[in-house]
């Protein structure tokens, strides 16, 4: 079974380009969300290469399970570690870089080298092994569960003992006991005696008599100036607050004045 | 074409999987690069399953997965709580295990 | 007649020869465990065992007077002792004439000793220990001169050092005499390095160190290997008998009570290495050349124990100095060959007797002078201790040869046989012999002189005690008496119809020597020296005083009062020398061994301390060794793999 | 193989007391001491027993037991014992005794630590004498480094910095030799794989190098050997191996010293008896002058150190290099009178040194300190302590009458059989022996009453009780040798008849042969 047909050459020609691209962006892009979007673009071609190959069940799961869940997860825990942290391509380690890429260049020809002195037999192809189950699904079950059964077993484990790892890793045991609602009011009523700016009610929402209630939508205080303290922090480092138009009030000069003023106690508040 | 291809497009994304390992600093990146490289080894798997005629190739995939799998959550929640108590996710701020 | 070694098991009456040695030895024992509980009789006990062993050595000595002279020789087997292949070791004693005397003379000069230090030692709170260090010194005396191998012999030789150590340090809490103790026991020991090598010597030359095969194969083996063994004998009767050069344990030695003074260091123990030569006479008989050097030994400690007995102003020093010269006279005999064994011993037994005496006597005139040791704080002592001026006055006329005095009689043989020799050598040590006697005359009579005669010169004590000079109790007159008994009577007893020779000559062989000079004509030079030595030390010591503080003396004195510079050599070469090579040694097994062990792990520690930096605690250039590691496995690999 | 296993059973008794420590109640921590001593009196009592059951005529191993361990590299565990491990056995389990009574208050407030590793150390020594397997030898003979390193390093003397110096460096040292000779065992392994059928067995190894069937080229034979003799030589220790000793044996309470200068260092001399010279007879032939030449050095230079110290403890270290030298010389001396003089100098060293090392440590506990200077006059307050320290010294110096005199004599008289120059030089030993023992006397024991020392106490009933039975032992050993020598006899001549080498022929056995014709 020497070549492959011409629709499976175009498909790996096609595919392989795009996804040296994908690993060569997942390495040198600077933001992070992009790497994962390069990484998810590779992973998706290997799924038709997978699939190309006979390895249907394979390919589905590369979809369904890598790219749709594992890398999920990724964007979950970037999302939680913050969107903003930017890798900074500069090195620091002295000599890494300049190690690392003569090493590594080595070893992709010697791994190339290897590949094409290797004396590799002639493609058999999976079609005779997946029929004889009835399918590849089929075939693969069979392996799976005779000769592999103990194998599978133990993978069990090894998921189990990994989520039971990953609470414990993340589950933080608090130290003090959580404060009430009464007793967050009376501290900052406290605070407040004791002469510190603090704002009695707590923060306005984001969104409060403004024109829109989306997150990034500063909230109208009472003179009609927006409140920077009410948006996230994340998105005010961003700048990507909404812009607010000043709806056409009486006095509405003087209120420019008053809304910075405003904004800087409430920055304060919230750096508290 | 001959599928051979498949192997030396699985030895250039491991080598790039393993360059990203080597030179970026950010966890989650090299997470990813190590996934990238897993993923290349799959391609070998599946390729040499197929020139084999026999699942055992997709089945060590298979398993493969499974593995990083469970290797993904456990880093990553390793990422967080190093992320939490020192606010930061470069692999080279956690360099306190040395002489 | 020739000696030859073939004895008969010992049945009947001769099987009690064991328990000659058991009695003192048990006596031993039972003090040594008993240890308080038996203060209260202890010395008795000591007593008994000596007196019962001394009994039981009569009872032998008739048993074998009874037998004819070719038929005193038993050999009575106990048991093995050291069971291994090609190499019997047994513990069995051997009984003929030669032992049997000194069985007699152990025990009995012991006995008397003994019940002189009942006396002696009343005040010392460790009497009964005291009294346990005798019994074990007789019985090990008993079984060196008992043995009927010279392992046995060995061990013996070592027990009387061991109870010659306990008991001159037996005032232990004078640094001095245990200094003392221990410098005895160490140049003993050099002396036994010579022995053992000779008895490691014999057991490869005959296969077995007993008696039997090694006296009777001696005349039919190497003459240089029995000259190598004589002369490796001679070396531990050197330690043993303070001959030159191993000397200068004895003077130091006088650090013990007087009664150890008497018994060891003057009767019994230091007499082992004449008893060692006379006893090896088949090897000596082979090797002239190892004789020749016993004769040359035993003159230069006799000239040389006199000189230091001239010199010395400690009564006990005195003596100590006059031993040494007597046992050189011994030693010399010894070297003689056949013409002189009989005489050596019949020397080394009357030696014993006016020896002890003397020394008895020196313990009796300390007793009563707040053990003051000084003869120049003596003077006028003889009209208030009549006794012991008359016994110790007996024993001074036996040393000095006095004719009938038991020392004319074995001295004058000595000497006799000394020219007989023949030769040139013979005359040398011939006159070496006469000069000592000249010597001994005269520093006998200093002694006697300075103790007994002239004014009183007495000091009180550190404690401010004035002496007050009494008589000794009887219990320490009687063994003085008895041993003056002795010193008058011995010689004279053991010529008669030459007694003496006639016993001893089946063992130790006999040849009359052949004087050049007329046998009478030498006793009268020999008594016109001793009356020269007796006139010098009058108009020194008789017609003037001498005085309490001893005057500053010629070089001569000087270097005779510093025992001939012996200690001081010693103290150079080997103290000073020894001290500084553990020094040297042991800076060297600091800084040089040891400093290459702590180098090489100090050498490893530096070097993974340089390494650890490798550790740099950042993930990625780990995995970048990895990987490096990773490649260069592989390209190993492909290499290998061709 | 016997029907009951005495041997195991001798082994394993200490584990009882083990058991019954570690079952003790909280509090009661330190019952273990009695508890201890009974473990270990009760081995005492098996240990006769065995040689009670050991038949002197009989072949040389006996009480042997074997049960598969490793089948895949036939590794057994096996046991037996000749004369010579048997004698070992018996100081072994006599010392124990003697030293968990003398530790009394060694144990610095954890009894139950302390008291367990002795009897593990004790089930570890009578094993390793016992093991006929090569492996199993192996095995305890590295086994025993870690209970002896935890009695030096966390019991002993107060310095903390030193003691653990001490420990690690007698550690480190004596992995370096264990490690030369796991290198030589795993290549004794692979040489004799392919002609025995049971290559780690000592017995079946032993008896195809005397038959031939086993046969090493001259090369490896001298490395092997090598291998085996580095590590026994580190174990001894012989010169220049020595240093871990001093600091060692000075660092640990006296009980360890006593049973690491007793018995650990014997399985060095032990080893080289029975492995070197029976595995490898001609590569021990060919290193026998330099053998000799290091065991001489290590006889006069022991004793001329031990001279120079100025404590206590380091002193008697020193001592035992010098008669480790000599024993070394006994061994490699190719004499049945200088091996089995060798054996029963193992014992009677084993015997005279503890009691030596027992005594220093009461007069250390009693001054707190190991400076010889620090005392003086101890014979006027202390007349027993004093007496005994005599005895066991003079028995030390090898006394007549004392046991250690046979044993060093036969040493230097089978030596002097074949090399007279080594034995001559030996002999020199005796006078320094006499120089070190009684200058340490006398410096400590007599003289005035040093300050430190008047309100010294005497030996009380307890410390009697361990050293007397040493004594009382000295002294019948010195007597009657022949209790020992029974075993020890056929060991040796069986063992020297296994030698391939042609006999030694000696003077004395011309001789004698000459005086049997007659």
């Amino acid at each position: 079974m020497g070549n492959t047909g011409h629709g499976e050459t175009f498909l790996f020609w096609v595919g392989s380009i795009i996804s040296i691209l994908g690993a060569l962006g997942l390495i040198f892009s600077k933001k992070i969300v992009h790497a994962a979007l390069c990484l998810c673009t590779v992973m998706l071609c290997l799924a038709f290469f997978y699939m190309a190959q006979g390895a249907v069940f394979l390919g589905v799961v590369q979809i369904v399970v890598y790219t749709g869940a594992v890398m999920m997860l990724f964007l979950f825990v970037l999302m939680l570690i913050g969107i903003e942290s930017q890798d900074s391509l500069v090195e620091t380690i002295r000599g890494q870089r300049w190690l690392a890429v003569p090493f590594v260049l080595a070893f992709g020809f010697v791994l190339i080298g290897v590949y094409a002195h290797a004396n590799l037999p002639e493609f058999v192809g999976t079609d005779a092994a997946n029929a004889k189950g009835g399918g590849n699904v089929q075939s693969l079950a069979l392996l799976l569960f005779s000769r592999y059964f103990w194998a599978f077993e133990v993978s069990s484990a090894v998921l189990i003992t990994s989520a039971t790892g990953a609470m414990v890793l993340t589950h933080r045991e608090r130290t003090v006991p959580r404060k009430s609602q009464r007793e967050i009011s009376i501290e900052r009523f406290e605070r407040w005696g004791k002469g510190e700016k603090v704002s009695l009610t707590g923060l306005p929402n984001p969104g409060v008599y403004a024109q829109h209630n989306a997150v990034d939508t500063p909230a109208l205080l009472p003179d009609g100036s927006p409140s920077e303290a009410s948006v996230n922090a994340t998105l005010r480092g961003r700048d990507t607050v909404r812009g607010f138009r000043p709806l056409p009030l009486p006095g509405a000069r003087r209120n420019g004045a008053a809304v910075a003023s405003r904004g800087d106690a409430g920055n304060e508040e919230v750096s508290q | 074409m001959n599928p051979d291809n498949y192997l030396y497009l699985s030895a250039i994304l491991f080598t790039l999987g393993a360059l990203g390992v080597l030179i970026r600093r950010n966890a989650i990146v090299v997470f990813m690069c190590i996934e990238l490289m897993l993923n290349a080894a799959n391609l070998a798997f599946v390729t040499f399953s197929r020139m084999h005629g026999a699942l055992d190739g997709q089945v060590i995939a298979f398993f493969t997965m499974v593995v990083a799998a469970a290797e993904v959550v456990v880093g990553l929640a390793i990422i967080i709580s190093v992320f939490r108590t020192r606010r930061s996710a470069s692999v080279d701020d956690a360099n306190l295990l040395k002489y | 007649m020739t000696p030859s070694y073939a004895p008969v098991a010992a049945t009947g009456t001769f099987a009690l020869t064991a328990w000659v040695i058991l009695l003192p030895l048990a006596g031993a024992a039972i003090l040594l465990i008993g240890g308080r509980r038996t203060n209260r009789w202890g010395h008795l006990l000591g007593c008994a065992a000596a007196i019962g062993s001394f009994v039981l050595g009569a009872v032998l000595f008739f048993a074998l007077l009874a037998k004819p002279g070719a038929q005193r020789s038993y050999d009575q087997h106990v048991y093995t002792w050291i069971p291994v292949p090609g190499f019997t070791a047994d513990v069995g004693f051997h009984l003929d004439q030669l032992s049997i005397v000194f069985v007699l003379l152990i025990t009995g000069v012991g006995s008397l000793i003994h019940i002189y230090s009942v006396a002696y030692m009343e005040h010392d709170e460790n009497r009964r220990k005291f009294f346990c260090y005798l019994n074990l010194f007789l019985a090990a005396m008993l079984v060196l001169v008992l043995a009927d191998n010279y392992l046995l012999l060995y061990a013996g030789w070592e027990g009387v050092g061991l109870a010659s150590y306990l008991l001159i340090g037996f005032w232990q809490h004078k640094p001095s005499a245990a200094v003392a103790a221990k410098k005895a026991f160490i140049v003993n020991r050099v002396g036994d390095v010579g022995l053992s090598i000779a008895v490691m010597l014999m057991y490869t030359t005959f296969g077995s160190f007993a008696f039997g095969p090694v006296l009777n194969g001696a005349s039919s083996a190497k003459v240089g290997t029995m000259t190598a063994i004589g002369l490796l004998l001679l070396l531990g009767a050197c330690g043993k008998s303070a001959q030159f050069p191993l000397q200068s344990w004895l003077l130091d030695a006088m650090e013990g009570p007087t009664p150890v003074s008497a018994l060891i260091h003057a009767a019994t123990m230091v007499t082992a290495g004449v008893y060692l030569i006379v006893r090896s006479n088949a090897i000596f008989d082979v090797s002239p050349n190892a004789r020749l050097v016993v004769t040359i030994i035993g003159a230069i400690t006799l000239m040389f124990g006199a000189i230091i007995g001239c010199a010395k102003d400690d009564i006990k020093k005195a003596l100590a100095g006059s031993t040494m010269s007597q046992i050189g006279y011994m030693i010399l005999a010894a070297g003689l060959g056949p013409i002189g064994y009989v005489f050596a011993i019949m020397h080394l037994i009357t030696h014993g007797f006016f020896k002890a005496g003397l020394f008895l006597g020196a313990g009796s005139v300390m007793h009563g002078m707040n053990d003051d040791v000084n003869m120049r704080h003596y003077g006028a002592l003889r009209k208030f201790m009549p006794w012991t001026y008359v016994t110790f006055g007996l024993g001074y006329l036996a040393i000095i040869g006095v004719p009938p005095f038991s020392g004319y009689w074995s001295k004058d043989k000595i000497i006799e046989a000394a020219f007989a020799q023949g030769g040139t050598s013979g005359w040398i040590l011939g006159c070496a012999a006469l000069l000592g006697a000249l010597v001994t005359a005269f520093y006998m009579t200093r002694v006697v002189l300075m103790t007994f005669f002239g004014q009183k010169r007495w000091v009180p004590d550190a404690e401010g005690h004035e002496p007050h000079p009494h008589e000794s109790p009887w219990i320490m007159v009687v063994p003085m008496v008895v041993l003056a008994v002795g010193s008058v009577a011995a010689g004279f007893l053991f010529s008669y119809h030459n007694a003496f020779v006639n016993w001893l000559s089946p063992v130790t062989g006999f040849s009359e020597g052949h004087s050049p000079i007329n046998t009478a004509v030498l006793q009268v030079v020999t008594l016109v020296v001793v009356a020269l030595g007796i006139g010098y030390a009058y108009l020194g010591y008789g017609l003037q005083q001498a005085p309490s503080t001893p005057p500053l003396g010629s070089f001569a004195t000087r270097a005779a009062r510093q025992d001939l510079y012996g200690d001081a050599f010693n103290e150079l070469v080997f103290m000073r020398g020894g001290q500084y090579l553990t020094r040297v040694l042991v800076y060297f097994d600091m800084k040089g061994v040891d400093g290459v062990v702590n180098g090489v792990s100090a050498g490893l520690g530096g070097s993974s301390g340089r390494l650890r930096k490798l550790q740099s605690g950042f993930v990625r250039s780990y995995a970048l060794s990895m990987f490096g590691g990773a490649t260069l496995l592989i390209v190993a690999l492909l290499l290998v793999r061709g | 193989m016997s029907s009951f296993p005495y041997l195991t059973v001798t082994i394993a008794a200490p584990l009882v007391g083990v058991a019954g420590i570690a079952l003790l109640p909280k509090g009661t921590g330190a019952r273990s001491k009695q508890i201890a001593l009974g473990a270990s009196l009760l081995t005492l009592v098996l240990s006769i027993v065995d040689a009670v059951k050991f038949d002197v005529g009989g072949p040389r191993f006996q009480l042997n037991e074997s049960y598969t361990w490793i089948s895949q590299f036939h590794i057994n565990y096996s046991v037996g014992v000749d004369g010579i491990a048997l004698v070992l056995i018996l100081m072994t389990t006599v010392l124990t005794p003697v030293v968990i009574l003398a530790s009394w208050h060694d144990d610095k407030d954890r009894p139950r630590p302390f008291f367990s590793l002795l009897l593990v150390l004790e089930v570890m020594m009578v094993g390793v004498f016992a093991a006929t397997d090569v492996f199993l030898f192996y095995v305890l003979f590295e086994g025993l480094l870690i209970p002896a390193y935890f009695l030096i390093g966390s019991y002993g003397r107060s310095g903390e910095q030193k003691r653990s110096y001490a420990a690690v460096k007698f550690l480190l040292y004596n992995l370096l030799g264990g490690l030369l000779m796991l290198a030589a065992v795993i290549g004794l392994y692979v040489v004799a794989e392919r002609s025995v059928a049971d290559p780690f067995s000592f017995q079946a190894l032993a008896n195809a190098v005397s038959s031939g069937t086993l046969h090493f080229s001259t090369g490896v034979e001298r490395w092997l050997f090598l291998g085996f003799f580095i590590a026994f030589a580190v174990k001894a220790p012989l010169w220049p191996f020595h240093t871990w000793l001093p600091d060692a044996a000075s660092e640990a309470t006296p009980g360890t010293a006593v049973l690491l200068v007793g018995v650990l260092d014997k399985i060095g001399t032990f080893g080289m008896l029975r492995f070197c010279l029976e595995l490898f007879p001609n590569a021990s032939h060919w290193f026998t002058p330099a053998v000799l030449v290091l065991a001489v050095i290590s006889t006069v230079y022991g004793a001329l150190l031990a001279i120079g110290q100025t404590d206590m403890k380091r002193l008697i270290a020193y001592t035992s290099i010098s008669h480790f030298g000599l024993i070394t010389l006994g061994v490699f001396a190719w004499t049945a009178r200088g091996q089995v003089g060798a054996s029963l100098y193992m014992v009677n060293h084993g015997l005279a040194t503890g009691a030596l090392f027992l005594l220093a440590g009461f007069m250390i506990r009693r001054r707190g300190s190991a400076e010889i200077e620090a005392y003086g006059g101890v014979q006027k307050v202390a007349p027993l302590l004093a007496g005994t320290f005599l005895l066991a010294g003079l028995s030390s110096l090898a006394l007549p009458g004392m046991s250690p005199f046979v044993s060093e004599f036969l040493v230097l008289v089978g030596t002097f059989e074949k090399y007279p120059v080594a034995a001559i030089i030996g002999v020199t030993s005796i006078v320094l022996a006499a120089v070190y023992i009684l200058w340490l006397y006398q410096r400590t024991m007599t003289g005035p009453v040093a300050e430190s020392v008047s309100n010294f106490k005497d030996l009380n009933r307890r410390e009697l009780a361990a050293v007397v039975p040493l004594l009382a032992l000295i002294l019948v050993l010195g007597f009657a040798p022949g209790i020992l020598t029974k075993y020890i006899n056929p060991a040796v001549t069986q063992s020297t008849t296994q030698i391939t080498v042609a006999p030694p022929h000696t003077v004395a056995d011309a001789a004698r042969a000459a005086g049997s014709q007659r």
